[in-house]
């Protein structure tokens, strides 16, 4: 079944179990919202030097907003920022790819358990779903990278 | 189950919206329960604009040959129907223009250009209502950032109806417009409107009625109303999309100074100054909405046809059922009104703590399309401290099988999550 | 006759133009010379109409049902083709209007209530020109007159061409703003760009070129025009009423603030403040025209498929031909340049001291089409000190027999009032 | 043939003969303006008592609006106020007739020329054109009235 596809048993996981929710020490804050559908989030990034220390995150939405938040803290945190950047952008082409990208195993290597909204990208409504932790992420790891630079 | 009272032979009316028989979803009849973002169109529509684009078209107004008397003759033909279908004293007080949105701000703009008494200022007060859809919201807002003008509203009682305990305190002197809502897209409330339209007389507030809900479902009667401007919306009312309606008095929209500028609006323009031509032509700026306006006229007729009573108490009959079914699922919990008493035919609800993203992705894959989010309407979705709803909402067309394909549905999302 | 170089083959084209078959006047062929005011449809727009409402339709942007994932998936495709049309460096660059009037109003208004640099007020110019739609007059006079802005413009040389000859003086360092016509729809005059926008980017004024007139019938390139904006009409491009463009770049329309206000075109709303989406949603207030963006998205296609320079060579050799045969009738005089350098496909004239209005009334009872009047350009019939004009103007179907048509109905006509 | 109905030899005859055409004294002057196709005319109203001394007019327009002047200043010069209006009021009848009314003996006898332009009453697009110079008679009598009475 279809819905199968966008609602694999890892993102309701995720959904139902968030890892790392709840507002915590940052250095930058954002606030992004998805006017399509009311969904908002809350994030803040901590860094340590080039390390990611911690991703908080607060905010209301649908299970594919919630999850993928859950996925990013999972994914991120300890990484490194360029690696990070690295993975943050193939996400992004997986969800914009209308389903045309079947993840292989060196995509999920890099993805881990977020090659599982490889189904979502099926649903142009819902990639903005997907997507809005992570641009909410970029969009804090840049400013706390100024205001480090600063 | 026995038939409900005051049912329209929907087998018969559905025949006439070819999109009805339309599959999805490896060939699930589609179940099409969003008629308050937009509502489906009849057959009848689609011929006359084919009928109009095939045989008739050209531009209005202007032209001394057949195919611009034909085409003038139909365009002004729809605005008779139009008036005739809300009982306008004058065909005159018939604005066309591309949606409700657009009627909204044309009123709101007038306001802020206009000389007194009617001049929107500083020294003013604007009052809308907290249920407003966006479109009945922002104008306002951006009215009041650039005239300087307060912006007042009415709240809302926890039962999904307009709170009009303060109303001597939110219209004052100082009002200058009152701008409600009819029947909410969100809550489904129809809203009393005497007892404001008596208040804001009282003051000598002028009053704005956004009729995009009630238009397509129930007798509008602009003279009852007692209002000064009506504005409602072709595409929710088996009309095309690209065409809205203002009606406004006919000595306000003499008074009145012109929004958009351009072809059809003038009197004789000098590269120094122009005059302006009289209503509604002053409003309607550059080539009208021409097929879209004859389709609406068509949409006019058919729902005529029907008799909008009779559409009024198929969908009342609808509502009720539904609302009766939809309280029996658990969990569910109805954002608005929950008996059909003063209640148009979109139901708003929450169910659980499953996000309405969720719920309508789920419906959907079933052939179910609801509406999900907050439906224009936020700061509905903030005063019930809830992020968003699923909404079903019913037309002319709508049967008591898709209410219960509809329930039937949830039950499987709450399966399905949980 | 031979045949006239660069003709496209109208037997094929007009097949697809179902209105061409038309019969008026005990079945006289209707010979349509209209197409300044509005051209016809192609069975492929039509089709594309009929499969939106059948098969798709739906309200766009916030749904997760299947039809509203259509819905959009096909109006925001519209968007593309339109962008790729023009050849606009980003989709996000075109914003749907309901017609090139309201194009123009927009951009009007942005200006006088934009911040700096981009402000017009009392301390600023506004420059447009003497051969101007109304669309492009009226909608500067408002914001003059609403801003105290001065209002200048371009004059015409006797055989029709704008003077630049002060161009230097009529565009200043106050100038903000320079709006012009492509392609004139009275004159036929295809203006020189370049000078003027040589001279508005000299003094930082921003350049809006309506292009109503070029958008239809030859390739429209805004990168290579280097204007800030550029409006057109959907109708007069094989598209449906309803629906209009307004190219603007990037940067400008992320800086300028909303004109309409509404649904669809906020990010979040509360009672006491909004944000706005960005471009091109901010300026799509409402449910768009949906179904007409559908069409002009087929109307382009259709347009592209014969080919923009192939139907710009079919026009010059028509018009060409035309300017010819026309010369050859007694009395008859070209408002407008009289040969086809630089020429669009409209050509108005006067015939002795018969007025236009008996002239089209005459040719209308012959089945020719012809628009009589000021052409909503009435400055110009002032310049050229005559009351009105015959206009015939040519489109990818007319044909050189249409064009003896034409004269010979206007031997006819000079006959009767003989 | 249809145009006939329209061009009747009568309103040809106005049209290239106009009577009553420049502007003389008069006791109050209106300017209007067809917006459709810019036809206009200026015209003078000159009362004596409750009598038409004399309807002078200038203008611009065609032959219907030009013909319809002409047939006015016959028509309505020499007449009581009460007669002449009797007769405008038939007259715009007849215009918004849309074809409909076949004008009779009776009729002609009030509408005398006037009766000619039923058949352009056929096309909607002329009927304005006809009418400018009645309503512009109407506007400065109702004008020149108002002098008189003040
Ligand atoms: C040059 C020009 N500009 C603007 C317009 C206005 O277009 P629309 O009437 O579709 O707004 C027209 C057509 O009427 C035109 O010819
Ligand atoms: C109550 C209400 N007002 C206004 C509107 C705006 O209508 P439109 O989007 O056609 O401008 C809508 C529909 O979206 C509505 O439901």
């Amino acid at each position: 079944m279809k819905l199968d596809s966008m609602y694999q048993d890892v993102i309701l996981d995720h959904y139902k179990h968030p890892h790392g929710r709840g507002l915590r020490a940052g250095d930058a804050e954002v606030h992004h919202v998805n006017p399509t559908c009311g969904d908002e989030i809350t994030l803040r990034v901590k860094l340590d030097g080039r390390t990611i220390e911690d991703v908080s995150y607060e905010g209301q939405g649908c299970s594919i907003s919630q999850a993928s938040a859950s996925v990013l803290n999972e994914l991120l945190v300890g990484k490194e920022l360029a690696e990070a950047q690295r993975i943050q952008e193939q996400f992004l082409e997986l969800m914009q790819s209308r389903g045309r990208i079947e993840p292989d195993d060196a995509m999920e290597e890099v993805l881990e358990d977020a090659v599982a909204f490889a189904g979502v990208s099926k649903y142009p409504a819902r990639v903005k779903c997907a997507l809005l932790s992570w641009m909410a992420w970029k969009d804090a790891t840049a400013q706390a990278l100024k205001e480090a630079a600063a | 189950m026995t038939p409900l009272p005051g049912l329209l032979d929907t087998e018969a009316i559905r025949k006439d919206f070819p999109i009805l028989d339309r599959t999805v979803h490896d060939g699930k009849k589609v179940v099409y329960l969003d008629n308050a973002a937009t509502s489906q169109k009849p057959r009848q529509v689609l011929d006359a604009l084919s009928a109009y684009y095939e045989r008739h078209n050209a531009n209005v107004h202007r032209g001394v040959h057949v195919l611009a008397e034909e085409a003038t003759a139909l365009y002004e033909g729809a605005r008779d129907k139009v008036a005739a279908f809300v009982n306008a004293p004058s065909r005159d007080e018939v604005v066309f223009t591309k949606n409700a949105s657009e009627s909204l701000n044309l009123v709101a703009n007038m306001l802020g250009f206009a000389d007194e008494p009617y001049r929107v200022d500083r020294d003013t007060e604007i009052v809308i209502t907290e249920m407003e859809h966006h479109s009945n919201i922002v104008p306002w807002q951006l009215l009041a950032q650039r005239t300087g003008a307060k912006l007042k509203w009415f709240g809302l009682t926890d039962d999904g109806r307009l709170d009009l305990s303060d109303l001597d305190e939110v219209i004052t002197e100082k009002t200058k417009v009152v701008s409600f809502v009819l029947v909410s897209n969100i809550l489904g409330t129809h809203n009393p409107v005497e007892a404001i339209v008596r208040r804001a007389q009282e003051v000598g507030a002028l009053v704005v009625v956004d009729a995009s809900q009630a238009a397509p479902h129930m007798p509008l009667d602009v003279q009852a109303l007692q209002a000064d401007f009506v504005a409602f919306t072709g595409h929710k009312m088996a009309g095309p999309t690209g065409i809205g309606v203002l009606w406004g008095r006919k000595g306000l929209l003499d008074d009145l100074p012109p929004f958009l500028g351009g072809g059809e609006m003038i009197e004789t323009v000098s590269m120094h100054s122009s005059t302006y031509a009289p209503a509604p032509h002053k409003f309607e700026a550059g080539t009208p909405p021409i097929a879209q306006a004859v389709g609406l006229g068509a949409a006019v007729d058919y729902l005529s046809g029907i008799g909008m009573e009779q559409i009024e108490a198929h969908e009342r009959a609808i509502t009720e059922y539904a609302l009766g079914r939809l309280q029996e699922v658990p969990d569910l919990r109805i954002i608005g009104p929950t008996s059909a008493e003063d209640r148009g035919a979109a139901i708003s609800f929450t169910l659980g703590d499953i996000h309405p993203h969720d719920v309508g992705q789920v419906l959907d894959e079933q052939g179910i399309a609801v509406r999900v989010g907050h439906h224009c309407a936020r700061p509905v979705c903030l005063r019930y401290g809830i992020p968003a709803t699923t909404r079903a909402s019913f037309y002319l067309y709508s049967t008591p099988g898709e209410v219960d394909a509809l329930v039937d549905g949830l039950e499987y999302v709450r399966n399905f999550f949980g």
